[in-house]
């Protein structure tokens, strides 16, 4: 699919809901899967933000590049990579998507381009302006999408990051997914200006907020960026605003924010929303919503099994990975 | 003697700094409103106000750099890093200010400044959050390093950094949190000299932080065999205390190194070094190590075991010392 | 002095010039001497740039304090350091103003809350947000100062620090000595956004551009920012635009820069352009010019004599100031 | 064979990889315009233009975690970083990103990144300009790192490190700069193996980069006094090249080794281990090291002098080690 303007006709969105659904029903399942001791480590859910990385990757093509966070799944997902080898990542499989070294926070994916996966706040924007360094140099068309939190803003690799792919024109697409948290920290007391759209103008980049609780809108504004970043105009930044429904991570007790404010925001659930606006539109039927929620259920249940049959690597093969095997 | 947990201890020891000292304050991310990403500092916020506890943004090198800065000032901060991987942010600042103000001014400037970090694997967190990087700053003239090992060390261990008029880092190994014992609250600890946790006769085992419980579980078992094991804390692992080291090695003449960090180039070189240069002529036995694997840390729980330092693997190494 | 306005009567027109006088005059003598090698290590002149070092610390209170960078002699000077004792550092001296053993770089007096002589780009803003931090929280007045090249501006600590000075509203007043080149970097080849100030936007903080050849100018300026900063009203910032006359330092062979555009820029020297506007004012006389001449040699020769009669630190003493002699 | 300096071999080195590879590209601040702050990339803009000769804003974090995405994304960057003094800043993305990214991803992304910086003191440029911490990256699995000392070195290093599929460090002591050699520029060089530099039968001096000098020098003289010296050159100090090392011990039964790092945890303190764990029957005496005293680098020379390995220091060292 390419093109500026969403379509959306009825195929499409059931692609929408399907994506985000898939998200939400996978990671619902994580969290189980956590209790269960069968996923370890940390794990970030991604569970309310769904909108974006639906949104945006409907606007990518596979030579496209794609950098995330430890709160990867979502993005994994939407990108195209299989449940089941995320799924067997986060159970430390050998048929994981990274060979199950890697696990939730690090979702790797060389046939989608996906590069991770960065537990390091911050730290995937300097490869994301690099990857678009390379297509820029080598002439290809690929553009970057670089996904962050609100909270890595703050940290000086933003800032030099910005500047580098505005000074070289690169093609990137800065994503912040302002959930108004960084574990703890709200906006408020972590940047002294809130409105993080308007920190893109420094570098002169163009930038966008969009409703991130929005599917469509995230959509449609990707598809802009996108458009302008393929004509070669430099890169953009898209702001999204939205919220995480769950903890941080399966250790954080959330004492830092009202349970009535999780709740409101409950009420922009971007699954209903789209699903009940296209239903209302026409778009979409129950039993369309009934078939989707199947299909996904089963893919979920599919991608378990899949983890739960995987093989552990050999203790003896520890070392393997940390170079090359033979050098070229 | 009262019984607390490690991470009680190392909050006990933050409140009764503040209330002894204005001067004394908390900085980093999540400290507050989170309650501090290891619940160390929770409820603080609410004794000692936003101020004094003071939540930062993801700035590590810039609210480590103001650590330095309100030192300067007049000021006492701990700065809390969240983990000494994230410290990697802050290296330019610690290395190139903290621990060489004093030095470039001569004397002039000093800076009474403590940073506080988590340390350590084992916990399934993988490539980028399992470093151990203490022994790497225990390379850094000016600074001083310390590693407690045991509740009491977290409890006592922050005033003495305190009182420090250098900088002072402090490596709590996020595995200790959970740990509970009976300690002495009013204990004076000082900050200069390891500790014999365990006497012995046969062997040296010197180790630090949180490799200590897995060492003297090892000592066990070896005492079991019929080895006499000294178990050596090191507890300041800038400056070594040397003192402690060769004389242990003058009574055992033999030694083996525990480490969590990756072995070349880790803190037990180091050690090995210092023991060659000081008691080569006593040696029984060559020197050593039990480390990291060198690799990054991976994610599987077996993986992950394999890559760290065993009981198992200590007992092997030491039999393997000792030739038997 | 103090006030906002800045008061241009005889006295304080001689004062200028002196300061600025003072500095040229001195770093003419310290290239000589490095020619001689009296002076090693790296030294980078501050000539051209007299203007903003001189116009700032009018504005200045005993109880501030000052941040500076490698380029730092003219900050020192004109903070009253005793140009004996810089000289002396600058040869290495136990009479130096960091007992020897910081050199030209590391210039550093608590007398006058001078913090340094940092050779780390960008190195300094984390430092002096602490510095306003500690006066902030205990209650004191003294605001902090930072000088920096518009080359630090692409670090990340540059963006970390601005916010959190921004965030805690800490009285800092930022001053970017803008000179158009980092080393041999062009402004326009390492930022996005070459309008400087108008970076300090993006963390709310107020900020002014200034011409940094004009003393003038500079004075004013920062009398207003003071005024504001002492009223409590948070950071501010000031982009000093300027030039410097000589290479980056004694190593440069300047193949980045053409001849010309150096000549052009001689024409707005601040030296003789503040000389002879206050000649023409009537605020200053021929004789006054030849006066301060006469003097500020005098102090330069003494400086150097000073500096050669200082002694040499003790090779026993080597560790020396890598810790406290003997713990608190 | 041609006569030229460690500058221009570096030079040639480059100008080479980028007329065999057009994949390749230098890359940090003032290598274009300014011609490098050493000089070494002096008339390359020229050459090969701005996008190729890319000179960067001060952002060491961002453009070396660009020249890692650029690496993933198929070029080969070479990435300077003025001095490992700056590089501190950068080091997240070294250890955090290009060591670990191959691992993390299970062996499905590599780095093939090539990094160059600057390293050790000796010209006047005081605390925060000349330290030497090659040691400490020599800790991190996932890095190769050299350290060439010759200028054949400078000229061969490079081609066999772009080869890498993995990330390399290059350390060029930037006293060794304006050292003129003759060589030949053909060589095809390994980056796996240490150099022996003299043969000999009664010590092994092991060194590498900025004080292979001071020690050839140091070797005459104890020849001089009838000691016969083995002078190894690392060259590679990770992986380090074990066999070569312990294969003179073998030999000699005796070492130094001579590093410009500070003392506690250099590298130095790791080539003992390796000697002890692999040769500690073989020794004849106790092992010594000359490194630099553990002080932030000062400003005057008679102290730098002294805070650094020295000629007659190494002589002294190895004079006690010989017992004479
Ligand atoms: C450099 C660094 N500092 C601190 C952390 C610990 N940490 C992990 S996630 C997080 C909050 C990040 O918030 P944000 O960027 O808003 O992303 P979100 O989790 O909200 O998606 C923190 C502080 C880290 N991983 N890396
Ligand atoms: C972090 C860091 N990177 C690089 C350098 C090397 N260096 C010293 S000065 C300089 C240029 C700085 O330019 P600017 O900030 O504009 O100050 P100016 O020299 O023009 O006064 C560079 C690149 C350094 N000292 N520190
Ligand atoms: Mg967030
Ligand atoms: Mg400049």
């Amino acid at each position: 699919m390419s093109g500026v303007k969403v379509r959306l006709d009825a195929p499409h969105c059931r692609e929408l809901l399907r994506q985000m659904l898939r998200i939400r029903r996978f990671e619902e399942k994580c969290a189980e899967l956590y209790t269960k001791e069968k996923i370890r480590g940390f794990l970030h859910l991604y569970i309310g933000e769904e909108a974006i990385a639906t949104g945006v990757m409907q606007a990518l093509e596979p030579q496209d590049a794609v950098v995330a966070t430890y709160r990867e799944h979502g993005h994994a997902l939407a990108r195209g990579i299989d449940p089941r080898a995320i799924m067997a990542e986060m159970f430390g499989k050998r048929e994981g998507c990274s060979g199950g070294r890697g696990g939730s926070m690090h979702l790797f994916d060389a046939a989608t381009r996906f590069y991770g996966g960065n537990a390091i706040v911050g730290g995937g924007l300097p490869l994301a302006v690099g990857l678009a360094l390379a297509e820029q140099m080598q002439g290809r068309t690929g553009l970057t999408v670089c996904f962050f939190g609100e909270g890595a803003v703050a940290e000086g690799e933003f800032h030099e990051s910005l500047n580098l792919a505005a000074l070289w024109r690169l093609p990137v697409l800065f994503v912040c997914e302002n959930n108004l948290y960084a574990m703890g920290t709200a906006l408020a007391i972590s940047e002294a200006e809130t409105d993080i759209a308007r920190k893109a103008e420094s570098y002169r980049i163009l930038a966008e907020a969009v409703d991130g609780m929005d599917v469509v809108a995230v959509e449609a504004a990707t598809r802009r960026a996108v458009a302008a970043l393929r004509a070669g105009e430099g890169p953009r930044f898209l702001e999204c605003r939205t919220y995480r429904f769950r903890a941080h991570s399966m250790y954080d007790p959330q004492l830092y924010r009202a349970k009535a404010e999780v709740e409101d925001w409950m009420h922009h659930d971007p699954i209903p929303r789209f699903r009940d606006w296209a239903i209302a539109a026409g778009e979409l039927h129950e039993a369309d919503v009934a078939t989707i929620e199947a299909e996904v259920a089963d893919e979920v249940a599919a991608a378990i099994a899949f983890a739960e049959a995987g093989t552990l690597e050999a203790v003896e093969d520890l070392l393997r990975h940390v170079g090359a095997e033979a050098r070229a | 003697m009262t019984t607390m947990t490690y991470r009680d201890a190392m909050r006990a020891a933050i409140r009764e700094a503040m209330l002894a000292d204005e001067r004394v304050f908390l900085m980093g991310e999540d400290v507050g409103h989170y309650g501090g990403c290891y619940a160390v500092s929770k409820g603080l916020l609410e004794e000692f106000g936003p101020e004094r506890i003071r939540d930062t943004p993801l700035s590590e090198s810039a609210f480590t750099g103001a650590g330095i800065g309100a030192a300067l000032g007049g000021l006492r901060p701990i700065v809390e890093l969240m983990t000494c991987n994230f410290a990697l942010l802050a290296l330019d600042q610690i290395m190139n200010t903290a621990a060489t103000l004093r030095h470039m001014s001569g004397g002039q400037f000093t800076v009474p400044l403590v940073i506080r970090l988590a340390t350590g694997g084992g916990r399934q967190l993988a490539a980028q959050h399992s470093h151990s990087l203490e022994g790497w700053f225990a390379h850094i003239p000016g600074l001083r390093v310390l590693a407690p090992a045991t509740v009491q060390d977290a409890r006592g261990m922050l005033a003495p950094a305190l009182a420090d008029p250098d900088p002072v880092l402090i490596f709590e190994n996020a595995l200790l949190y959970n740990e509970a014992a009976e300690i002495d609250e009013g204990q004076v600890l000082d900050i200069d000299r390891a500790a014999i946790r365990r006497p012995g006769s046969d062997l040296s085992l010197i180790t630090y932080g949180g490799s200590l419980g897995k060492t003297m579980v090892a000592a066990e078992q070896l005492d079991a065999l019929g080895i006499s094991v000294e178990v050596i804390d090191l507890r300041v692992l800038r400056p070594l205390d040397e003192g402690t080291i060769l004389a242990s090695l003058g009574k055992t003449r033999r030694a083996l190194i525990v480490d969590e960090g990756w072995r070349s180039g880790g803190i037990s070189a180091e050690i090995m070094a210092r023991i060659i240069e000081g008691a080569f002529w006593q040696l029984d036995a060559p020197l050593a190590r039990v480390c990291s694997a060198e690799v990054p840390i991976p994610y599987p729980r077996h993986l992950e075991e394999a890559a760290l330092p065993s009981i198992a693997g200590i007992v092997a190494a030491a039999r393997q010392v000792m030739g038997r």
